[in-house]
């Protein structure tokens, strides 16, 4: 449009400037996304790490590695940078912040300064965490139930939390963010029903971060005060409902386990459909199912409670409430495995984290029927079937996911190619260590063994050494890509600007793409996953 | 949700839509009748009607909202997106209402029934 | 080294036989979607793999038959789970009539169980098999969970109120006892076990050691002791209500309302005696907040039940009757 | 950012590069600050919750509690806030027509209300704490219903303090509003500034319209 917008060929949004103050104060989308990988990238690998002292220390039955107190703060830090810091984040964050924009034609995000600031605030928390970490360690959980975490720990409870409060305001700015540029910004022709799926799960993930966040930064607040001042509010000797905590809690915290998946289903949506070079199957039913997950998922929260104390008549509400949420995900998994009939399937490596993805998610969600089962749930309730369900999910669907995205987007983002061989051959180590680490955690679980425990009866030790076996397999598994990530930077080939032949506006501009994202704004006139029509659909690979 | 259709990519410079102007006259109206509405309920509170004190009071102070909502902030004139926008929170805020009481009003159910 | 692989726990309780039956079930549900998708998805990986011959891709849009097919049936397989997970939860809710009382007091950490007739321990629990029990819980401090796998059941155990479990083992043996609500530093030791015994063991565990006196009797002492007499006489002019007869029937409240008095009211009347003020009488009755333990109310709570309609007297503290 | 290369009729907007044109900028903060509401509903949902929770355990104690508040005091409130939300829209329409002095003179008295709101709150704090109604170890209260009374006054002091907290951020708002109103930043084409800024004080009137009847007005009748 405006002559001077054309960029200079060979300037993209990397090289345009340097100095760590054009990193630190940029407002470019993509650049915050490249911050955000940094930051989550060091977060996964501190969970991770505290996960492997996890699984040493449950190599033997005794708890002779480290003391209880030591062990419980081990899972805590766990679950709460994994959470929090790592998996909310991972893929909106990162691959989010970074294609939003671009899959929907526009220059930024509506508000860019917001974005920076959100990645700001998100570093603050972290900072508050990690000061949590460093100075001691809390042991309260991930899910810091009162009246443990209000009266009765004597660790750092209150800088986890506020660590945690913070970095709820980064994500609601990165939501808003993405609610307001999905409704205004949409190029030319982008209708609703020609968005990617990816845009969709993110619009339904950002409701989700929008109306449930707030709960918990208040929630947090509350038992802030009640450790401070001793008000009452959680504290059964003062009249107040320990119970009402978990209710508070899990308000958030259950729709925020949908945080943790449907950014991933998106990005599944878009790998399945590209490397089997066909529109995805039931393309509305995928898109609305999504915004089903993120409405109906508010509604079954008390399904971490059915133990609790609370009424036998709300935990059959529940109940019943969570079989419904099943439904959409199911209809996911339908209609991703039908986009493979009649396609023409690469194996490219997104591809095959696409697989591993729909294989373990189905496993993890299926057992959450088991979860939602009352009877059933009664006997498997913070055992280590639990682990294992949510580790199947989250690790094995979410994580993969957002590998599957990273080599995806990878040339996109960097303009470098990372090596294929080696990207398969950790494809396949992930995928084996993970089902070793977390299969036999199941049979743990059914077998009774609690969660959280640092010690354990003797015959549980041989599943146990088996999961601690995955594990490292699984770590290895993990820092081979770091390895060649890295090295895909100076050394990797240079990537074209569509090189998987894939439809969708991000492929349409080079890269690493300009600075405005775009030459001129596109115009779209077809809609998404157009591999059937030649003429849409990019250049053909072979 | 047609109504924030692409078009507004176009490049002809409009005004904002959203900019109906309300008369000043309007928000005195609305003004006096919040007004009034806050000594209502202020007197009504003053007489015992058992359970439907609460009630009276939280319908007064749904309907003062209201008015807020659609004059003040111009709700009334806005796009369906933003109507959409305004409603979803209060929505929203009846689910985990909703949701929590019916754990603790129906916590008191099982002992006196006789399954 | 794989010759002791539990793969499956032991089943002791007939909760446990009902609630396999349902994790059977679920597993074939789950085992065969499971299948079905992961057959899907490798037949078509390899039938449909990419071919540089291939024409491009057929333009497969939704198909609408299929779309609700594949809603429906898993709505309607998800709602048998539902039912059928319902019906077996509630009947681990509600404690069959004339089972053995057992009072349980959680604490970090450690389990402390009362039995009716006076006997305590610690950490273990001893029961005889075949008989329902029934778990009136509390704890001091923080919120723990009652847990033993063997028999598929679990509550958790909360500060400031009751929370009840039943069982009927169905075994002799001895059965891990866990504490499954993550409750501090030692929350991996707050466990035991629990001795299912034969009835004639257990008739001779019972007469082991001196019997003591009941729970019901040392309750009546705390009664006393604490000076609750004084006004609970029972005697015509006393400041407070007769406590006889009470337990389990209707209170009617001064602001008119009805209570009923289970444990969950009378915990309440001791500690906070004020809330709910009985008819016709003065909010006199100070409050014994911070001066009595869990136990010591659990006690009490032994006598006032044993003193209740129906009751002959503080040897014989059966369950509540059903109230009306 | 800033403008480059204005399309005509739009001189004098500030349009951000990313932007096509002034209407889609407008109409996106209006509908950021309305989802950022959306928020703010369920941020002191929580407290309306807790605040449900317990008064339907324990009513007496919350009548009881809450006739220690100052009704006149807070009727008194109750109308210089929403006086405040008159001036506020009168702000509004002021910089929609592009009246440079009615804008700024109703951001004054907009921002002047709110700390009279915040003033008499202060008062209203510092009796309470003169009474010993703080929760906390220095809580005092007579009666047997005194732990649940000191439920009712720490969601008293949640509720209030968190408007009042939102109250400051406002008037933060509208000082920086009425500056830049008064150098003329404000026009007929541009002032959504001004408009989601009162958006944002609307909202944390229509919290304190729900606050008002569910804290002071419980206790009177009995
Ligand atoms: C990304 C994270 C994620 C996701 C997506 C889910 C998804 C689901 N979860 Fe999970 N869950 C967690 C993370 C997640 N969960 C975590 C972290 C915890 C523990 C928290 C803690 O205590 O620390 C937990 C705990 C948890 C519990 C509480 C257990 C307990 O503590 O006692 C329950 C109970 O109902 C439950 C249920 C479900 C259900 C029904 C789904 C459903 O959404 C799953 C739907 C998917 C499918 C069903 C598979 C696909 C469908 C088919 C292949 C078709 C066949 C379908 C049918 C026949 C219906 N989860
Ligand atoms: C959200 C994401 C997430 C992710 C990605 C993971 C990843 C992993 N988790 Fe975690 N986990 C949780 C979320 C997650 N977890 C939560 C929420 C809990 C509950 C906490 C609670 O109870 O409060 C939990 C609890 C939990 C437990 C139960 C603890 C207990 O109850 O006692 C276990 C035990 O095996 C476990 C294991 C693992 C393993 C082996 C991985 C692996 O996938 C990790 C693989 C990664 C690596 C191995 C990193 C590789 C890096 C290196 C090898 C470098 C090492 C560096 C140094 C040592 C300096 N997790
Ligand atoms: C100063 C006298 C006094 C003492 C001492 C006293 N009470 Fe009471 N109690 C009363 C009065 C008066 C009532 C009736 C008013 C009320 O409900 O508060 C009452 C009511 C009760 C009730 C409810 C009775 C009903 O009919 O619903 C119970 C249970 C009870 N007391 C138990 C105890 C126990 C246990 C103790 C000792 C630990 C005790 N009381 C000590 C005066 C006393
Ligand atoms: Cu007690 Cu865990
Ligand atoms: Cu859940």
């Amino acid at each position: 449009m405006n002559g001077e917008r054309v960029p200079t060929p060979g300037r993209h949004y990397i090289n345009i400037a340097y100095g760590v103050k054009s990193w630190l104060l940029t407002t470019d989308h993509k650049r915050i996304a490249l911050l955000y990988l940094a930051t989550v990238t060091l977060f996964f690998f501190l969970g991770g790490a505290f996960a492997v002292l996890i699984r040493l220390e449950l190599i033997t039955p005794p708890g002779d590695m480290v003391q209880s107190e030591t062990y419980n703060k081990f899972f805590t830090m766990h679950g709460v940078i994994m959470v929090f810091f790592f998996l909310i984040p991972s893929i909106p964050a990162v691959l989010g912040n970074f294609l939003v924009p671009m899959m929907v034609g526009a220059r930024d995000l509506a508000f860019p300064r917001l974005n920076l600031l959100s990645w700001y605030v998100f570093v603050i928390g972290g900072a508050f965490t990690l000061t949590a970490v460093v100075s001691g360690g809390v042991d309260t959980g991930w899910t810091f139930y009162t009246p443990y975490s209000s009266t009765y720990s004597n660790t750092h409870v209150i800088a986890t939390a506020l660590g945690v409060f913070i970095t709820g305001f980064s994500s609601i700015l990165t939501g808003l963010n993405f609610i307001v540029t999905i409704h205004k910004m949409r190029a030319p022709g982008l209708t609703w029903f020609r968005l990617p799926l990816f845009i969709w799960s993110l619009y339904a993930t950002s409701l989700i971060i929008i109306l449930g966040t707030p709960v918990v930064a208040i929630t947090i607040l509350l038992v802030g005060a009640e450790r401070l001042f001793h008000i009452g509010i959680f504290d059964p000797r003062l009249g107040g409902d320990p119970l009402l905590f978990q209710h508070l809690f899990w308000f958030y915290s259950h729709p925020a386990v949908y945080i943790m998946i449907l950014p991933g289903m998106g990005v599944v949506s878009e790998l399945i459909s590209c490397f089997s070079r066909k529109r995805v199957f039931g393309y509305r039913f995928v898109a609305f199912s999504s915004v089903a997950i993120a409405a109906l998922g508010f509604l079954v929260w008390g399904h971490h409670m059915f133990v609790s104390g609370q009424s036998v008549y709300a935990g059959m509400i529940f109940s019943l409430l969570s079989f419904l949420v099943a439904i959409p995900s199911a209809i996911k998994v339908f209609n991703w495995t039908a986009t493979l009939y009649r396609g023409s399937i690469h194996y490219d490596t997104p591809m095959l984290y696409a697989f591993g993805f729909i294989g373990l998610f189905t496993i993890g969600g299926l057992t959450g029927l088991f979860l939602a089962t009352l009877a059933v749930d009664v006997h498997v309730h913070d055992t280590y079937f639990i682990v294992a369900h949510f580790h199947y999910i989250m690790v094995g669907g979410m994580v993969m996911a957002y590998m599957g995205g990273l080599h995806f987007w990878w040339p996109k983002m960097t303009g470098c190619t990372y090596p294929e061989g080696w990207a398969k051959l950790s494809a396949l180590i992930i995928f084996v260590g993970f089902n070793l680490t977390f299969f036999p955690q199941f049979i743990l679980g059914y077998l009774g063994m609690p969660r959280r425990y640092h010690a354990y009866p003797e015959e549980f030790q041989v599943l146990n050494v088996m999961s601690s076996a995955g594990a490292s397999i699984l770590g290895v598994g993990y820092l081979i890509p770091m390895v060649y990530f890295l090295w895909s930077l100076k050394y990797g080939k240079a990537a074209a600007a569509n090189p998987w032949g894939a439809t969708g506006l991000e492929w349409q501009t080079p890269s690493p793409p300009p600075q405005e994202n775009f030459e001129e704004t596109p115009v779209v006139v077809s809609e998404a996953y157009n591999y059937s029509s030649p003429a849409l659909s990019g250049p053909a690979r072979t | 949700m047609s109504d924030d259709a692409p078009t507004t990519r176009g490049h002809e410079p409009v005004r904002p839509a959203s900019h109906v102007i309300v008369p000043p006259r309007t928000y005195l109206i609305i003004f006096g009748a919040l007004m009034a509405l806050t000594l209502v309920t202020t007197a009504v509170a003053y007489v015992d009607l058992g359970p439907l004190n609460p009630v009276i009071a939280l319908t007064i102070a749904s309907f003062k909202a209201l008015l807020v909502v659609l004059y003040f902030m111009h709700v009334r004139y806005g796009t369906r997106l933003v109507w959409c926008a305004a409603a979803i929170g209060f929505y929203w805020l009846h689910i985990i209402l909703a949701l929590t009481l019916a754990d603790y009003l129906t916590r008191g159910w099982l002992a006196p029934m006789d399954w | 080294m794989f010759g002791d692989l539990p793969l499956f726990p032991e089943q002791a309780s007939t909760m446990a036989g009902r609630v396999d039956a349902l994790y059977f079930y679920l597993l074939a549900v789950t085992g065969f979607f499971t299948l079905l998708i992961f057959t899907l998805l490798i037949v078509f990986a390899v039938r449909y793999r990419h071919r540089p011959e291939d024409p491009r891709t057929p333009a497969l849009y939704a198909n609408y038959t299929l779309e609700i097919v594949w809603s429906v049936i898993p709505l309607v397989i998800a709602m048998s789970m539902f039912v059928w997970g319902a019906k077996v939860y509630f009947d681990n809710v509600v404690a069959p009539p004339g089972a053995t009382e057992i009072f349980v007091v959680g604490r970090q950490w450690m389990w402390k169980f009362q039995h009716l007739d006076g006997r305590r321990e610690i950490n273990e629990l001893h029961v005889p098999v075949g008989r329902p029990v029934k778990l009136t819980m509390a704890s001091e401090d923080v919120i723990h969970s009652l847990y033993v796998p063997a028999f598929r059941v679990k509550m958790d155990v909360l500060p400031g109120r009751y929370s009840t479990l039943w069982f009927e083992p169905t075994r002799p043996g001895s059965y891990h006892l866990f504490c499954a609500e993550y409750c501090g530093t030692k929350h991996a030791a707050m466990g035991g076990w629990v001795h299912v015994m034969e009835p004639v063991r257990y008739e001779q565990w019972l007469g082991g050691e001196a019997p003591g006196e009941s729970l019901a009797a040392t309750g009546r002492r705390v009664f006393e002791r604490m000076g609750c007499v004084t006004c609970h006489s029972g005697t015509s002019g006393a400041r407070g209500p007769d406590l006889k007869g009470l337990y389990g029937t209707q209170v009617i409240l001064r602001t008119g309302e009805a209570a009923t008095a289970d444990d969950t009211y009378l915990r309440e009347s001791i500690l906070n005696p004020q809330a709910r003020v009985v008819r016709g009488y003065e909010p006199l009755m100070p409050t014994y907040r911070g001066q009595i333990n869990e136990e010591g109310l659990m006690q009490i709570l032994a006598y006032i039940r044993s003193i209740g309609p129906g009751q002959d007297g503080e040897q014989s503290a059966a369950p509540a009757p059903p109230a009306p | 950012m800033g403008a480059h290369g204005a399309p005509p009729g739009t001189q004098g907007f500030p349009l951000g590069h990313h932007f096509d044109d002034p209407a889609q900028q407008t109409e996106s903060s209006t509908f950021g600050m309305w989802v950022f509401l959306a928020t703010e509903v369920l941020f002191f949902g929580g407290l309306f919750t807790a605040y449900a929770v317990y008064r339907s355990a324990y009513p007496h104690a919350f009548a009881e509690a809450s006739r220690h508040l100052d009704v006149t005091l807070g009727t008194i409130n109750t109308a210089v806030l929403i006086g405040s939300s008159l001036t506020m829209a009168m702000a509004v329409h002021a910089a929609q027509v592009g009246r440079r002095a009615g804008q700024v003179g109703y951001l004054l008295m907009t921002l002047a209300l709110g700390s009279v709101f915040l003033a008499i709150k202060g008062v209203e704090y510092a009796h309470k704490h003169h009474e010993h109604l703080i929760p906390g170890p220095g809580f005092r209260f007579e009666g047997p219903e005194a732990p649940h009374a000191q439920i009712f006054f720490a969601l008293y002091f949640m509720m209030t303090g968190m408007h009042a907290l939102h109250m400051v951020i406002g008037l933060g708002l509208l000082g920086v509003l009425a500056a830049r109103a008064r150098m003329g930043r404000f026009t007929a084409v541009y002032n959504s500034p001004i408009e989601i800024t009162g958006l944002y004080w609307h909202f944390v009137d229509i919290v304190w319209i729900f606050l008002f009847p569910l804290l002071y007005l419980i206790g009177l009748h009995a």
